[in-house]
């Protein structure tokens, strides 16, 4: 076992070396050209690798899927906007665009300012390791075992039985004696599996403001105490416009995290119960109804409703390349 | 300008902060917020240890009563654990052992390679600026959103129908690492738009001067990417490659398309998986197999931690 | 190499616009013609946001201008240019390499081997009054060390042509003092064409040989002078008082006067847009 | 099947690599097989009766299922003999996430040599990529000791392409015999004593009667389809159950809407359910895993579910005729019909015709195989006639095997595993789902089950 074991750990490393080594060589002979000719190897040697990647594992596929969402289920018959219109058609996926939307504002948002508080908060404790590491915690918590300990958290019993669900004891322990079936309950079970979302991204938040707020300059938070600013006002006009790029980017990146969701719907309530969003929505379409147009139709949707999000972005970084 | 200028004093007076920070720290701190964190810690501790305690509960107990009622009445088992680690399937007898090495040797190129390759390409998009690199930026952008669900089918196509050589030229060492070449890749692939958009964000804020002075020093682009970028951008870089090890390292579906599950390659949670039955959730043994995948995760984190906290000054105190 | 041209900065009608977020076309700098000799010390004034670095990303090949040409030594740059070393406001070096490893850096960069680069690094560290301080780390220094470091670091590849964009811009008046008279007692010992660009026109009628007046957004040459006082020039701070000093001091602060108040007209309205004219 | 041969070589060299297999580097094609090429060796001793599967050794057959430990464990353990005889690994690897990976990985040209299917509408599915090879003839003789509605189960189109496996029975209900005679139950046989001994229970007052979950993550829903199934199967019989399968017969049919109708008057009545888990609507909530526990505590006293529930029971618990838990088969609703039986089962469909994959496919396929598996460990059921009902230990798989091997009981497979993915696995689940969950009308239920049904 041990000689197996190494044999494939070695050629891990192996071919990580050999990676690496392959870069270094590359680099190392693109490094004699001189003038315009090195300037154009560098943008090819840097930027290619990244570029064919994408291309191959992500552009031709998308391209194929917006393809394949003309066609009908086995992509034998060409429909038009047949998917598209049966989307926006149908009644179960009106609610499931109206999930997806809260989720995309709601939960991003949350997680932000959460994550935001707990940056400005855990950063003047002593021990914040130990706080962080515990916030930080659920991100290394995979979707199974998150989807397991919430299960724990919203389980329902008649209130007569003992309980499983920790909800529903803690409602009980207050003195709520008959606290409803937490997962069934629609419009509240959204938020219910929201929480689960904010509870394993609130970390990852949490860390990459914190790291920007310990990127101020000192001098700059110092002259803004010295000028009287304090707690509230110290945050919202010196901290917060400081890390406002930083806040854009995490938010950006939980959106984009809450967009492509399926795993915690998937195992929570598998999309039952008004519940569906629409990323596990097509994921269904594709790997249980076996629908690759109307899957395709929904993942050019999802796709739609980031253009805004992306668009602003765009405008952000180009103010930001402006500046520069 | 303002924000080099910003940078050179970040960077000129590490040792002056210490006695202000606590100034400033004391100006803001109350006790109130001490309580708010220990609050906020033990919401977001609670679950995770009602996933520990069940994971010590014996079978019965845990379909039958909450988990906190292990404290009135404390009934505890490794037999979960056991089970985990050391019942592995007819095929396999080292129980976890091959997945956890599968899930390492799947792990540690796949972060690997898409940082390198991420920072590389965010480089050129922030310091070569060349028509349509812009375009190129805000595509790789865009492309975060599209659902790697959607890549499976075209991608193992191309893993297995022979198009395969057109991998090898950009991964040459694919064929040594045998079947773990398309997770590998497929990994790499999925990764690159959000490592991209990160890393951009961070290495286009770099300070000006110091990657102009190595040029017209005459370091060539790689060099500057080498010698300079890299390493100012440790603290970025640690960062993703934190979420990249924790995404490929709890990846079940990725792992299970392009691994075939077989034992030779497969990834630990497809083993979990397997674990749990096939008519049911066997929670206790999901627990713990859970907190068995947590704990290289966590000490990952613990020890590129440091690099979050210390920002730009990274480098700069050790040497 | 050895051409008697070499060194030689010409900069003949160059325009250079950047395209805004917004799509407009911002030109940054507009026809700007001047010349600077092998050896010659010349210093470009000018409000902020007229276009001064552009022009010095040109000249060393980092930039590329829209319309004219820039030559150096008689070729046209194409690439980054040869012998051209740079100095920045901020001291360009590398955090986490010590300040013998920062100034070694030229050379290997230039593929020197590491104990020749050593070796001369020591040299240059010595020549600007650092040794002692070869194993401290930069952020361990104080401004005017780093500056000398950073000094050492833009001389140790004897560059035919030197670059610097407001070197002293951050460091107080007495330091900022001390260390002009530093360059100019290096800049003596090897006769590099300097490009300096500051916006305190004392430094630059102190310093240089000739003054190029840029107006503001598009930046255009306004006004050439030289400054005919005589070298060596000694000590900075008593220059200033020589009646020479001040008559052309004045003479060129009259054209620079009203740009400045141009330029500050303009930006007192809004927020700065600094484009990478700045 | 260039794909899968490639898989299959690939598995290989890492397997040689990992000094796994003995003979390495030797073995990625019939015609180059442990050394000599074309001489069959001869098997000897206890392998003998391997002969026929002989000639294949150092070849690997890769295996995809949904069978997850400890039941893949037993399913290992009973062709290791084979596999240890002949030299033919069979690499197998079971997934929960089976029926999208399958598919995914067929398109993708990475199908596994043998894949066992559950659901006769996913092998339809496969049927139609085009990638699956047809049984080799000697699987299909061995087939014929099965009831011919298996041979149908395992065909499309009328071409058989997959042998059945294993079966597995439905139409049962879990109850516990010390609690029936504490409180003086008997077992109903009829549908109508059922429904009175459910009233007796909810009257007496001290439990509900009965006991439900149809939980079950991404496919929450199917144990209310399997409900319906054996209403309409019992109350109307085959055939009607048959056009229901094929949708000549709609939803929103009146002998459909009605047999819902049964099932509301049964798993939705408030006094009837949901005994240890609170109101109608957490059926919905409550995982089908978890639904029978309320018995054993008494808090419920009965549960439809599927023979293979017995591996929820916790250990310890005595599975028996005078044990903690035992079953008895649902009545028929309508006595007329003649022992309707709804079960499931597993087909072994091959996406290769390589020598060594169809010396699997016909090892799988014998009596001697059902055997050994069922010596291995309980819980598992083989509908092959030529399978003595004796040789299985556990009471449950007797049981089970005693109906789904009768020649005279009305055999049905699950319905909705053979109706298309859309309905069977996709809208069916979702609207019988909203029908618990949110008390959604029968007709509204069946009206969008009927509009989903694709064209």
């Amino acid at each position: 076992m041990w000689g197996d074991t190494s044999i494939k750990l070695g050629n891990t490393l192996g071919a990580v070396a050999g990676f690496l080594g392959v870069l270094l060589l590359l680099f190392y002979l693109a490094g004699f050209a001189r003038g315009r000719l090195s300037r154009r190897l560098a943008i090819l040697l840097l930027l290619g690798p990244a570029v064919l990647l994408l291309l191959v594992g992500i552009v031709v596929p998308a391209a194929r899927t917006i393809y394949l969402s003309l066609y009908n289920e086995d992509s034998t018959k060409f429909l038009g906007f047949g998917n598209y219109t049966w989307a926006f058609g149908d009644s179960d996926i009106h609610q499931v665009l109206l999930n997806t939307l809260l989720w995309i504002v709601i939960a991003p948002i949350l997680t932000t300012a959460l994550g935001l508080v707990l940056a400005l908060l855990v950063d003047r404790l002593r021990g914040q390791a130990v706080y962080k590491s515990l916030i930080f915690m659920p991100m290394a918590i995979s979707f199974v075992g998150a989807s397991i300990i919430w299960k724990f958290v919203y389980a329902y019993r008649d209130p007569s039985q003992p309980q499983i669900g920790l909800l529903s004891q803690i409602c009980m322990w207050f003195g709520w004696h008959n606290p409803p079936n937490w997962i069934l309950s629609h419009p509240l079970n959204n938020f219910l599996l929201m929480i689960i979302m904010i509870w394993v991204q609130t970390g990852f938040a949490m860390v990459v403001l914190s790291a920007a707020i310990k990127a101020i300059p000192e001098d700059i938070t110092e002259a803004a105490v010295l000028d009287g600013a304090q707690g509230w006002r110290l945050f919202a006009n010196v901290t917060i416009p400081m890390i406002r790029s930083t806040i854009i980017v995490v938010l950006t990146t939980v959106m984009i995290t809450t967009l492509k969701l399926f795993d915690i719907i998937r195992t929570m309530t598998g999309g039952n119960f008004g519940t569906q969003v629409l990323a596990n929505e097509m994921y269904n379409q594709a790997f249980t109804e076996f629908n690759n147009g109307r899957a395709g139709a929904l993942a050019v949707l999802l796709f739609l409703a980031v253009v805004p999000l992306v668009a602003y972005n765009v405008a952000m970084l180009r103010k930001e390349r402006e500046v520069r | 300008m303002a924000m080099l200028t910003r940078t050179e004093r970040k960077r000129s007076e590490p040792a002056r902060t210490a006695p202000t920070r606590t100034g400033v720290r004391r100006a803001l701190s109350s006790p109130l917020s001490t309580v708010a964190v220990l609050l906020v810690t033990v919401v977001w501790t609670v679950p995770s240890l009602g996933l520990l305690v069940t994971s010590l509960r014996p079978e019965q107990d845990v379909a039958q009563t909450g988990w906190w009622d292990f404290f009135a009445h404390p009934h505890l088992t490794l037999a979960n654990y056991h089970d985990v680690l050391f019942n592995g399937g007819f095929g396999v007898s080292d129980g976890l052992m091959p997945y956890l090495v599968n899930s390492l040797a799947i792990t540690v190129p796949a972060t690997i390679f898409p940082i390198v390759l991420a920072s590389m390409a965010a480089y050129v998009l922030a310091w070569i600026p060349f028509k349509g690199s812009d375009t190129i930026f805000f595509v790789f952008f865009a492309l975060q959103v599209v659902p790697l669900q959607m890549a499976l089918v075209p991608l193992l196509q191309l893993f297995s129908g022979g198009a395969h050589i057109g991998s090898l030229t950009i991964f040459p060492a694919v064929g040594m690492g045998g079947s773990y070449a398309p997770v590998w890749i497929a990994h790499t692939m999925f990764a690159m738009p959000l490592a991209v958009f990160l890393l951009h964000n961070f290495i286009a804020q770099l300070p000006r001067d110091l990657i102009e002075a190595a040029r017209v020093d005459g370091a060539s682009h790689f060099r500057v990417f080498r010698s300079v970028v890299l390493p100012l951008a440790t603290p970025a870089l640690a960062s993703f490659a934190i979420f990249q090890f924790l995404w490929v390292w709890n990846d079940l579906l990725v792992g299970l398309t392009f691994t075939g599950g077989a034992p030779e390659s497969a990834p630990m949670p497809s083993r979990l998986a397997q674990l749990s039955g096939s008519f049911g959730d066997h929670w206790e043994i999901l627990t713990a197999g859970a907190f068995v995948s947590v704990v290289i995760p966590l000490v990952v984190f613990f020890s590129l931690q440091r690099y979050f906290v210390r920002g730009l000054l990274a480098g700069s105190v050790k040497g | 190499m050895a051409d008697a041209n070499n060194g030689r900065i010409e900069i003949e009608g160059v325009t250079k616009r950047f395209l805004t977020p917004g799509g407009e076309v911002f030109t940054a700098i507009k026809d700007v013609s001047f010349t600077v000799e092998p050896g010659q010390f010349c210093a470009v004034v000018g409000p902020t946001g007229c276009g001064k670095s552009t022009t010095l990303g040109m000249v060393s090949g980092l930039d590329r201008p829209s319309e004219g040409t820039v030559k150096v030594g008689g070729k046209v740059v194409d690439g980054i240019t040869d012998g051209v070393s740079f100095m920045f406001q901020a001291d360009a070096l590398l955090p986490w390499k010590t300040v013998l490893a920062n100034v070694a850096l030229g050379p290997i960069f230039k593929g020197a081997s590491k104990a020749e680069a050593q070796a001369r690094a020591r040299d240059w560290l010595r020549r600007v009054g650092l040794t002692g301080f070869e194993d401290r780390y930069p952020h361990q220094l104080s401004g005017g060390m780093r500056k000398r470091v950073a000094m050492a670091a833009a001389l140790i590849n004897e560059p035919k042509i030197l670059m610097m964009d407001e070197p002293f811009g951050a460091l107080d008046v007495q330091t900022k003092a001390i260390m002009s008279n530093e360059l100019l007692g290096l800049w003596e010992q090897s006769r590099p064409a300097v490009l300096f660009i500051t916006h305190d026109l004392d430094e630059a009628v102190a310093l240089a040989d000739k003054v190029v007046v840029m107006t503001s957004s598009p930046g255009t040459v306004k006004a050439v002078y030289d400054i005919d006082l005589p070298r060596p020039r000694g000590s900075v701070q008593e220059i200033r008082f020589e009646p020479r000093f001040l008559e052309l001091q004045h003479q060129i602060w009259d054209t620079l006067r009203e740009e400045v108040e141009r330029a500050y007209a303009r930006t007192a309205g809004g927020p700065v847009t600094e484009g990478k004219a700045a | 099947m260039q794909g899968s041969t490639l898989s299959g070589r690939r598995a290989l060299a890492v397997g040689a690599a990992a000094a796994l297999t003995l003979l390495a580097g030797c073995s990625n094609s019939s015609s180059s097989g442990g050394g000599s090429a074309s001489a069959t060796p001869t098997l000897t001793g206890d392998c003998a009766s391997f002969q026929a599967y002989a000639g294949h050794a150092g070849t690997t057959v890769t295996m995809f299922a949904s069978i997850l430990s400890p039941e893949s464990d037993a399913l290992e353990r009973s062709w290791a003999k084979f596999s240890q005889c002949t030299g033919i690994k069979i690499s197998y690897v079971g997934s929960n996430d089976f029926e999208s990976q399958l598919p995914v990985r067929v398109s993708g040209g990475n199908a596994p040599d043998l894949a066992i299917i559950p659901q006769p509408g996913l092998l339809q599915q496969m049927v139609k990529t085009g990638k699956m090879v047809k049984p080799p003839a000697q699987t299909v003789t061995n087939e014929n000791k099965w009831a011919p509605i298996w041979k149908s189960y395992g065909s499309v189109d009328g071409t058989f392409y997959a042998a059945p496996m294993s079966a597995n029975m439905k139409s049962l209900v879990w109850y516990s015999p010390k609690a029936f005679a504490a409180a003086g139950y008997t077992v109903p046989t009829t549908w109508a004593d059922l429904m009175s001994l459910s009233d007796k229970i909810a009257k007496a007052g001290k439990n509900k009667p009965w006991c439900g979950g149809i939980g079950s993550g991404t496919a929450t829903g199917w144990p209310a389809t399997d409900w319906v199934e054996e209403v309409v199967l019992g109350k109307y019989g085959g055939d009607v159950y048959d056009k229901w399968v094929s949708h000549q017969i709609k939803f929103s049919d009146p002998q459909i809407t009605d047999s819902m109708n049964v099932v509301q008057n049964w798993m939705h009545n408030p006094a009837w359910v949901n005994g240890g888990f609170g109101s109608v609507q957490s059926i919905a909530s409550t995982t089908f895993q978890d639904a029978g526990t309320p018995i054993l505590s008494g808090k419920c006293s009965m549960l439809q579910q599927a023979s293979f529930y017995e591996a929820q029971w916790p250990k310890g618990t005595t599975v028996g005729p005078n044990g903690d838990i035992w079953a008895f088969k649902l009545p028929p609703v309508n006595p007329s019909i003649p022992t309707p039986v709804e079960g499931g089962g597993e087909f072994v469909a091959a996406f290769s015709s390589r020598p060594e994959v169809q010396a699997v496919q016909n090892y799988l396929s014998t009596t001697e195989w059902a055997e050994s598996r069922i010596k291995q460990a309980p819980g598992w059921v083989s509908a092959n006639e030529g399978v003595p009902t004796s040789i299985y230990t556990d009471p449950i798989d007797q049981l089970s095997a005693k109906y789904l091997t009768d020649p005279s009981a009305t055999f049905r497979f699950d319905a909705s595993d053979m109706m298309p993915a859309a309905i069977g696995a996709g809208q069916e689940w979702k609207s019988f789902t909203a029908w618990f969950a949110q008390n959604q009308s029968v007709q509204k239920t069946a009206s969008d089950i009927d509009a989903a049904w694709p064209q």
